[in-house]
């Protein structure tokens, strides 16, 4: 795991575009003010952002780095709307200001072989970190495939991106798109033999995914929640019991290779 | 510029603004985001004899304007600190203080005799408060007699500045206050967390693994400064204020009320930059106010 | 629809949800909002032997989350309520229970026994946790000793429910239910408000006229749930919960808690019909868990 | 003093315009949300309004009736911005829904004799109550004149409205509009004898209107103002010191004869 020492900063960032996904899901993409360049972010790591105009939004939310798009200088975030902080957040509009704190966390791992068969699997909002983790890997020469699950094709988000990235399997619960059932169960783990699975989202699904992955011998990143107050390392609320003890999701994850955590599998 | 130096017992602060203990890590932290050097002085996680893990997961809870958490004193003990973290952070051109938690009297004097070896910290903050553990010190805050029986024994073996952390989960903070400062105590802080809980109504679970936690925020800003006030008026040794500090007048509502000096703990997490912003803020209102000196408004509450 | 009866001692309640005195008024004033029928209760205004002024304005301030005030018992005594107050509101079909404060242990008595004649009033709530008067009684609620004295006596003279309103401003409030129960009370109430304080940092005067008062609304929810469910652990007697409760939600936390009964008492002022919204809050959550009886989830804490 | 028991009402009313009239003065008109009538309501009553989505304001606010639109349906509330729920409320833009109690606390009362000379004062915001009680008064029959008071010709607000209703006086600080001075330095007081007098604003202003009245043998009524936490007499927050003691001025107030109060003048 490659602990990423880089510099954070605290930033007021511009709404440049909202799209309704979804009822339940909102893309913001943000900018810099007076046009600088955004700080580097590496797939995986998070932003803290504050949340104006909530009052019962106390503590700023963690929210993954969905894209980083470096032609257009523009940060992507893939919110669900949950509770009233997301609620809040989605409320913003193009021309509104977010303060966020970023990039915080550590980053996914490549592999040392480029001919590696890579799997992303992706579970509900879980897929947010994948876009740009896909985007990463194939910009340094590796050839990503992406295993996005949801309850049903009205909860598939972002599947144009995906497919333009590389090979794109679905399953949904209600078989509404792609193979029924679970990514755990989608044919294509029968066929291909990856060497490396990334996968976000709800923690059964991780859960199952790692399962998979040790049965198999297979390399696996997950990337988990937690609760979060200061999101630098510094409360140390948001600990993990791994195989060195209590370790912060902020700082030392949330990317934890499964061999790190002490799962029940 | 008003002048804004304050003294704690031979502490010398170039600001009455520092951060609280379990809130800012070993400052380091913060290192991207302000200029450590500008700050008064660095209260570092609490540190233990031995390395402790803490609490189990989940630690942390939003509650209105407030959060609960249980760390538990979660840290590599007091060994680590002096020969890994200690060499690193000695340096920051600020004071930098421990904040020394103890199951046992023993423990206590331990680590603080420990800690007085390290040349670069002028001083500890005795945690007789935490409210996350139990055998974590709350119950030594919580009587008169037991919170002497500490603040003597570590008196006998720490030479430099001791502060008391005191609990708010008690009765008559002000007479802990008078107890402590007949022991010798240079100081004393206040308040810790307040004892708190909250359900996940859902699952009917507490939403801390411990059931209940420490309390911190702005919810908590009226009670400390109550306390804050009371205990000022109860003792002569500078007391330091906090508990729901969010900005630079909050801050200065503590030092009306009598704090020499402030702490901020919560608001590092909304605001990485907070106690900058608060050190401007404070100079800005004495300018606004016509003072020269911080001073001029500790204490200066009119009533 | 699941039944939601609850007892305290004799007491019988429709619904677990009543109001908290000195935040209704005498019930009259929220006629316009709300079918006070509907009620499980409520407590009316702190009401004492004599005619009171209360304290001078300012009585009130904002807070993070919450509101300090510093009412100070103002009432026109309990002879005054009994001739002209009470004609008007014993018609109310809910249980209408006197807030009785006192200075003095013969204060108590005498408003107490003056309450017993009231046939429509089946209960009084002792309050020996008052902040906001010099002897308004949170002296009473402070020890163990004093709570038990006063109870004895009040006891002896008040032959219906007895319900006893506990201070929040304690080291340890189980211990003083403990010490009430055994003086025969029938219920305890918590918690009154936590003592506060703010400042005007402009002109540096307090922002209430009695410097200190009493903190209620969201921001206290959580120590008061954690002082509710510490009592439930420790008596047997009912424990009526309150503090910051303001939505449906806040008040199953308590009932999980072990919380009999609830109060609900700032929340009012930010929406005059928040009462029914919780007894049909509740009634919901019930139907959602597949519950048909509110008794099924007190005191159901998972832990 | 009149003690209105009128039926209040928590309604959620719309915003149907919002009009800047300065950058620290907005005025915003309200109508019922399905064309449904406003309650009837009284001049120098108010309402407590929620403030949604600030995150440091707890309880409502009270602000006065400015003005109420029979025909259009239509409720005024005069807003100066002064902290963070002010500021907020004037963040309401046409079409949203705001919350109020209202009609709240007591109201001027009205001379037997129509042909009274009749003055109504205001200063600053304070103006916002005497519209609606000039309307109300000239729709009885009643003949009112007013006089303004501000600190510059930019704080007098309405006047055009007040201008319609009758002789209409002005004092700034600076002298940029009318007489340069206080209210009370106005030529108007030394010419004509007024028989009843109406004032809001500033307490230093309205004491001073009330030392004049009690001077001159004029009956006087003042607007107050007071900590609110509740609006309704129920939380006995909002206490004045009258002859009679303790009186809240949300109930039995805000309108007081000053022969009531304790006033040292
Ligand atoms: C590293 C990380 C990355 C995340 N990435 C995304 C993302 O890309 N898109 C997305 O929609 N969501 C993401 N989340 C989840 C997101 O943080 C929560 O949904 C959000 O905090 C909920 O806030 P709320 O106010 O809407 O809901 P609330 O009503 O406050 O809470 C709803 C639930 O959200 C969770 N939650 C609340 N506060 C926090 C907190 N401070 N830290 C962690 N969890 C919390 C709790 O489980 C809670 O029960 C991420 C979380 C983490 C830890
Ligand atoms: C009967 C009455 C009628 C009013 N009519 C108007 C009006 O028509 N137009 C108008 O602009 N303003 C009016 N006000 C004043 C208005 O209520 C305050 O300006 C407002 O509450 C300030 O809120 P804030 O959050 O913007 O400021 P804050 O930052 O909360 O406070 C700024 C100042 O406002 C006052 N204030 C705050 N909260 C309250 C409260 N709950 N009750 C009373 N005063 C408070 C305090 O003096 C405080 O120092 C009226 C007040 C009363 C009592
Ligand atoms: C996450 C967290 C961890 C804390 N850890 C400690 C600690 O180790 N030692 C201690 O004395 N206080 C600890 N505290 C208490 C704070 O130092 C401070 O007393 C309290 O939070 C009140 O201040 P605030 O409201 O500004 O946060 C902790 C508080 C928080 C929120
Ligand atoms: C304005 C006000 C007046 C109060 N007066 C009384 C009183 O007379 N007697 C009493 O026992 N409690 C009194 N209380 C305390 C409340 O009944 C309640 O215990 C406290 O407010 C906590 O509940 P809450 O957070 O739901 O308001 C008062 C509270 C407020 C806010
Ligand atoms: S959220 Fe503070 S250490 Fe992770
Ligand atoms: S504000 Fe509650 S009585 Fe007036």
């Amino acid at each position: 795991m490659l602990f990423a020492q880089m510099k954070k900063y605290v930033l007021d960032l511009k709404v440049n575009t909202k799209t309704h996904l979804h009822e339940n899901y909102v893309l913001l993409k943000f900018t810099t003010q007076n046009g600088e360049q955004l700080p580097d972010m590496l797939p995986g790591q998070f932003v803290e952002v504050r949340i104006d105009g909530s009052p019962t939004t106390f503590l700023r939310r963690p929210i993954s780095i969905n894209y980083v798009d470096k032609k257009s200088n523009e940060l992507w975030l893939l919110i669900q709307l949950v509770g009233a902080g997301t609620r809040q957040l989605a409320m913003a509009e193009p021309g509104n200001i977010v303060n966020m704190v970023l990039p915080l966390g550590n980053s996914f791992t490549f592999p040392e072989n480029k001919r590696n068969e890579l799997l992303l699997i992706g579970g509900g909002v879980g897929i947010a970190p994948m876009l740009y983790l896909g985007q990463t890997l194939k910009n340094k020469g590796y050839t990503p495939s992406f295993l996005l699950g949801a309850r049903s094709i009205r909860d598939i988000l972002q599947l144009k991106e995906f497919k333009s990235l590389g090979e794109t399997y679905i399953t949904t619960e209600d078989g509404s798109l792609g193979e029924r059932g679970y990514v755990t169960q989608h044919s294509v783990l029968q066929k291909i033999h990856f060497d490396y699975i990334y996968t976000c989202g709800p923690k059964p699904m991780m859960m199952a995914v790692a399962k998979y992955a040790r049965n198999n011998n297979i390399c696996c990143e997950v990337s988990l929640e937690n609760m979060m107050a200061c999101g630098i390392g510094a409360c140390l609320c948001c600990v993990e019991n791994t195989i060195e003890g209590h370790v912060c999701v902020c700082k030392e994850g949330p990317i934890f290779n499964i061999n790190k955590l002490s799962w029940q599998i | 510029m008003a002048n804004l130096n304050v003294e704690i017992g031979n502490l010398k602060l170039k600001n009455p603004v520092m951060t609280a203990s379990g809130t800012f890590g070993y400052g380091e932290e913060f290192a991207d985001f302000i200029d450590l050097s500008r700050l008064g002085g660095i209260l570092v996680k609490g540190t233990t004899l031995h390395h402790r893990e803490g609490n189990p997961y989940p630690r942390m809870a939003e509650t209105p304007a407030g959060m609960l958490n249980a760390v538990g004193l979660q840290n590599k003990g007091v060994n680590y600190f002096a020969e890994t973290i200690y060499p690193r952070i000695c340096t920051i051109d600020t004071n930098i203080i421990v904040n020394v938690s103890g199951s046992t009297i023993e423990d206590y004097i331990a680590t603080a005799e420990k800690i007085a070896q390290l040349e670069q910290i002028p001083a500890i903050e005795l945690n007789i408060s935490c409210p996350n553990v139990k055998e974590g010190g709350m119950a030594f805050g919580t009587s008169c007699k037991s919170a002497s029986t500490v603040v003597k024994a570590v008196r006998k073996v720490y030479p430099k500045t001791l502060i008391v952390k005191l609990s708010p989960n008690v009765t008559d903070i002000a007479e802990i206050a008078k107890a402590v400062e007949a022991e010798g105590a240079d100081s004393v802080s206040l308040i810790n967390t307040l004892l708190g809980m909250a359900i996940n109504v859902k699952t009917r679970r507490p939403m801390l693994s411990t059931v209940t936690g420490g309390l911190s925020g702005a919810c908590v800003k009226p009670v400390a400064l109550r306390m804050v006030w009371q205990t000022c008026k109860a003792v002569r040794i500078p007391v330091i204020g906090l508990g729901g500090i969010m900005n630079a007048m909050d801050a200065i509502e503590f030092l009306l009320a009598g704090a020499t000096a402030i702490q901020i703990g919560t608001a590092n997490f909304i605001d990485p930059q907070i106690t900058i912003k608060v050190i401007d803020g404070i100079n800005a209102y004495l300018e606004e106010q016509g003072c020269d000196d911080i001073k001029d408004i500790i204490g200066g509450l009119i009533c």
